[in-house]
């Protein structure tokens, strides 16, 4: 099977700031992107647990994107402003790809 | 005294004492967040319908609209108040406490259900529309409060990614405001008749409903307190034990010159004490996400609502039959 | 007249509606899914028992059994109608023309629920086996537009991975047949007698938790539309309105011929003039995966869902008062 | 026989068994996981609760003292049987069958509720305090398994990354005991009034949660079969089966000698003879991860559950009679 | 501490396609897969959101299969044929492993 | 944007091992963990679904963990020991971040 490389984003992210790397990524050009729950986490000195906390205030998502390395880029930019201001973390890697022309 | 007592020994109290030792005893135990928000809606569904219910039976007098003027002024000032006790009294920074200031301005609907519970056992009947009072206090602190805080950070444009219009929809459109208002307006419109049918769901459980939402509270309460007491100095816990006393200082001259009943009194000034643990942090994260959860949570689930359910209520009930005229 | 204003002001719409302009406003607020799941399985339950209950108290007479007939009838033969009507006036391909299709065939329970309360306000007590006939008319819908779609695209073997007997099993053993013939058949062995100690949990409530139930259809229904109307051309959104009064002439037609009571006409009229909106579109995702589910979607929940709701159902009774015999 | 037949035909028994069979005939039907969650709770609650008021209401006597010594020694020595059981009769490993000795040990709550139903309708009103003993038999078991699998195998330290306590926390306030244990007392210190507003929750929709849950049960258990039987070989399953027996006899032996009341023997029977599926599980997952759950929860829910809840029950009831003083 | 290649393999797909996609995947001899649910996600002009559609037929989860490369390729073919049908999109990337012999 | 290589440590693990999984990776320094929720899942011989087996007790996590290389090895060598007890696996790879303090 013949595979073509793309990048794979995957944000770490507090839940109410997800819409707004959503807009992010949409004006970069990407072709979607989809949100997983998560239910637990670590990070700093605190823990936070989804059933754990009637306020969902600390609830965080992870956004996957498949995408070009350039629209990638371009996403990366405005994601550094989102995640100064929002908790949350981000990396990038190499992936392959069936269907090239879908990202 | 005695109703302080008898407070103490309600079922409501017990189960949120137990949830609150659990979560102390770290207990891994948990209430599902799907199954714990579909309760939420529930008991804010019953609420709003119950209120509107009530109004369409009772004309809207000059009283009602005092009320309502009421809570619309103690939600915009009392924020000030907080904001400048909590920076006098406690180390947190301007940012941190304009975010916790907004939570003492808007309300706890918990909070107003138990209290509604105590103040009908002394035989007032509050009226229906401090239910519509208290939807309408939820939203002006949050707006005081961002003025507070943009006054502290003058630089910093809006948040990357964000949209014209997000904050105030999730200000003004969040599940409580929704579900609140829209079964008040619902209850309005099908009145006491109409809402015969929906009774044995909205009215008989509703006691047993509260009772299981606040195990779920004290369990929350509990883990907040254990995980973040070490970010809150004594000024700062202290202040989320005094500042509903001032709060409810304040409610109770304004009730009295405003001569509420002693009914409406009570629950005005709970609202006032009362501060607010799911809406108004939701709307923080997206207005301030800077502002540390850990902070503004432990201080309003932590402290201050676990106070108010216990001594809070009895002493606003007893402030309440005191103004009221 | 009368009755359409009474139905507008009824609680179960007026909370559909607050959904509906929620949605519309792009209020972010939800009810969980898996709550709203487990609210679908108790009105389903709740249906089941008491219509097999009131089976058990009546003999199979012949006009029960000239009911199933029309229901299977119907189920099987809309399609076609609905499939030609589409493929006329809109410009819908044949995929997803045959998969809209089989939702107008099938029915929606909870259009079946407004219906009953509807019919009994008027006084006519409609009989228990027509909850038997509401389960019945899921399925064969289903049959009718996968041949529709097979004609469509002659190729085409069975999808990757797929494999035999599993599409079989989501149509003819899904939750909500599991569930309501489940619930009947167990009804129908405990009878008035052994349903009386489940009946402050199945039936006391029920309205209520219709109430709750339709906040969030509202809240889906208005989601749909704000991101499906796009799709769908003027052709399109009429067939959603148009094609329930079509099926509901149809059912009429049939009612007459087969001398069916007056409430038993009105309600399988209303389960002709319905469109599922959970169980076939599951099977659709697996039997027809090309079609798009913004199609028939927007078109079930967002135009004919509420249609029915609002103007259908009181006409439908009306219908039903004047074929039934 | 006539209890049995009636037992069978109970709304409870028929939706386990809808379940049931809907599992085996692989429907993708599924409550959802927060949602049955939910329900437990609820369950949970509204048992210690109805317990513990009835204990405000009796006197703590002698024979109450001996049911709690009973259960403690039934919890603590049955497992010891089932294990040797197990090795004797099944080709399980030692680890394997010591975590399924501590199913055995402990209690099934669904189990318990579903005697009481079958027990008062003999007319026995067995005691408040039966709750409180159910409480108690859950963790003594896992003890003596702990025991049991140490000596299978005398090597191995505690797991990475385990934690001194958190084996103890688990088992002692695991989400069962925190919320029979603590509803328990709260019963206890509100007493028959102040139980009184919250039983339109907790008392009267209870049998139709009862039913809704066991829906849910019973597709759990037949999904667990339909996985798990390959797992186990003749002698297992042989012992899902007479382990029971076994166990109901030991403890109507024991309430005999202890002059138990004949309610509170049929109890207690029924205690020793059911086994668990939600608490014990969890805690073998941490303190005998090695043990395979396909084996020890396809004995307990797939196997001794549906045994238990339709020959075991009226069995143990005329059991209870019979030793019963 | 030693690892080892291998390959991992991640479908986001609509969760009614899901059992199809793991019978492909046993088929092709992978050792196991994990199924995790998504709460959002957006793709050609439209956005869909798990809690907000009662009907549930939109809703997408997401595979991750950690499995050889000769396996992963044996998959691939097929879930070529299930993605011209069903809704969704793959990618594959190169990770470490502790234990060769479990996969 | 210039990014910085970090290692992506993905462990899918019995849920009721994530506390001692999120033990070890704290002992082993790492700035913050996410746990997320399976559904369902394949291996062996057996297959598990959350929804479908009420005592839970077969229920997955994913965790997900972005650190330094050293990190990573420090937390792998009790990983070893959790997995021999538990039931998982783990895989390793390496991506690229915009912070590399943060980790
Ligand atoms: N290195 C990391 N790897 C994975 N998730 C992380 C990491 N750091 C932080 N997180 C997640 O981000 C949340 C907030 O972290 P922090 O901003 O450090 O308080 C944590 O609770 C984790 O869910
Ligand atoms: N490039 C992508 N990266 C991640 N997820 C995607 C991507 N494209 C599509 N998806 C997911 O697949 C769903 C359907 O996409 P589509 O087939 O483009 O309508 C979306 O809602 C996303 O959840
Ligand atoms: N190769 C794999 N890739 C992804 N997930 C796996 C793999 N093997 C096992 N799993 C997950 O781990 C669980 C237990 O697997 P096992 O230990 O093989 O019984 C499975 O149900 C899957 O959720
Ligand atoms: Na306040
Ligand atoms: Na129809
Ligand atoms: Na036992």
């Amino acid at each position: 099977m013949k595979l073509y490389e793309k990048q794979r984003l995957e944000i770490i992210l507090e839940r109410m700031a997800a819409k707004r790397a959503g807009r992010i990524l949409e004006a970069a050009g990407v072709s979607g992107y989809t949100v997983l729950p998560a239910l637990a986490g670590f990070g700093g000195e605190t823990k936070w647990q989804r059933d754990a906390d009637i306020s969902a205030s600390r609830d965080m998502v992870v956004m996957v994107v498949i995408a070009d390395a350039a629209e990638i880029d371009v996403a990366l930019d405005q994601m550094q402003d989102l995640l100064a201001d929002h908790i949350g973390v981000l990396n990038v890697s190499t992936v392959q790809v069936m269907r090239p022309d879908l990202f | 005294m005695a109703m302080a007592l008898e407070t103490l020994s309600s079922p409501i109290i017990l189960f949120f004492a137990l949830g609150l030792l659990a979560a102390l005893a770290r207990s891994e135990m948990t209430v599902p967040e799907a199954f714990a928000k579909g309760l939420a809606i529930y008991l804010m569904m019953a609420i709003g319908l119950k209120g509107g219910v009530e109004m369409a039976a009772n004309p809207l007098t000059g009283e009602v609209i005092r009320a309502f003027g009421a809570g619309i002024v103690l939600s915009f000032a009392l924020p000030l108040v907080a904001f400048a006790a909590l920076r006098l009294t406690s180390g947190i920074d301007r940012v941190d406490a304009a975010a916790s200031a907004a939570h003492y301005g808007s309300i706890s609907i918990v909070t107003f259900v138990a209290a509604t519970e105590v103040v009908q056992a002394t035989g007032l009947m509050p009226g229906g529309h401090l239910v519509a009072v208290a939807a309408v206090m939820e939203t002006p602190a949050i707006i005081t409060a961002l003025l507070l805080a943009r006054q502290a950070n003058a630089a910093g444009g809006p948040v990357a990614g964000s949209e014209r219009g997000e904050l105030l929809r999730e200000v003004m459109l969040n599940a409580s405001v929704v579900v609140l208002v829209g079964a008040l307006i619902v209850g309005w419109i099908i009145g006491p008749e109409g809402f015969e049918p929906t009774k044995p769901f909205f009215v008989a459980p509703f006691q047993g409903v509260l009772c299981l939402f606040l195990l779920d509270m004290g369990l929350s309460a509990g883990r907040g307190l254990r995980q973040g007491w070490r970010q809150l100095d004594v000024g700062a816990i202290t202040f989320g034990l005094y500042m509903p006393l001032i709060s409810a200082a304040v409610a109770a001259a304004l009730c009295w010159v405003l001569a509420l009943a002693p009914g409406d009194s009570a629950l005005l000034i709970t609202l006032a004490a009362s501060a607010s643990y799911i809406a108004v942090p939701a709307a923080m994260r997206l207005a301030l996400p800077k502002a540390k959860p850990a902070i503004y949570l432990t201080l309003s689930l932590g402290v201050t609502f676990p106070f108010n359910l216990t001594f809070g209520i009895p002493l606003y009930t007893a402030m309440g039959q005191w103004v009221g005229s």
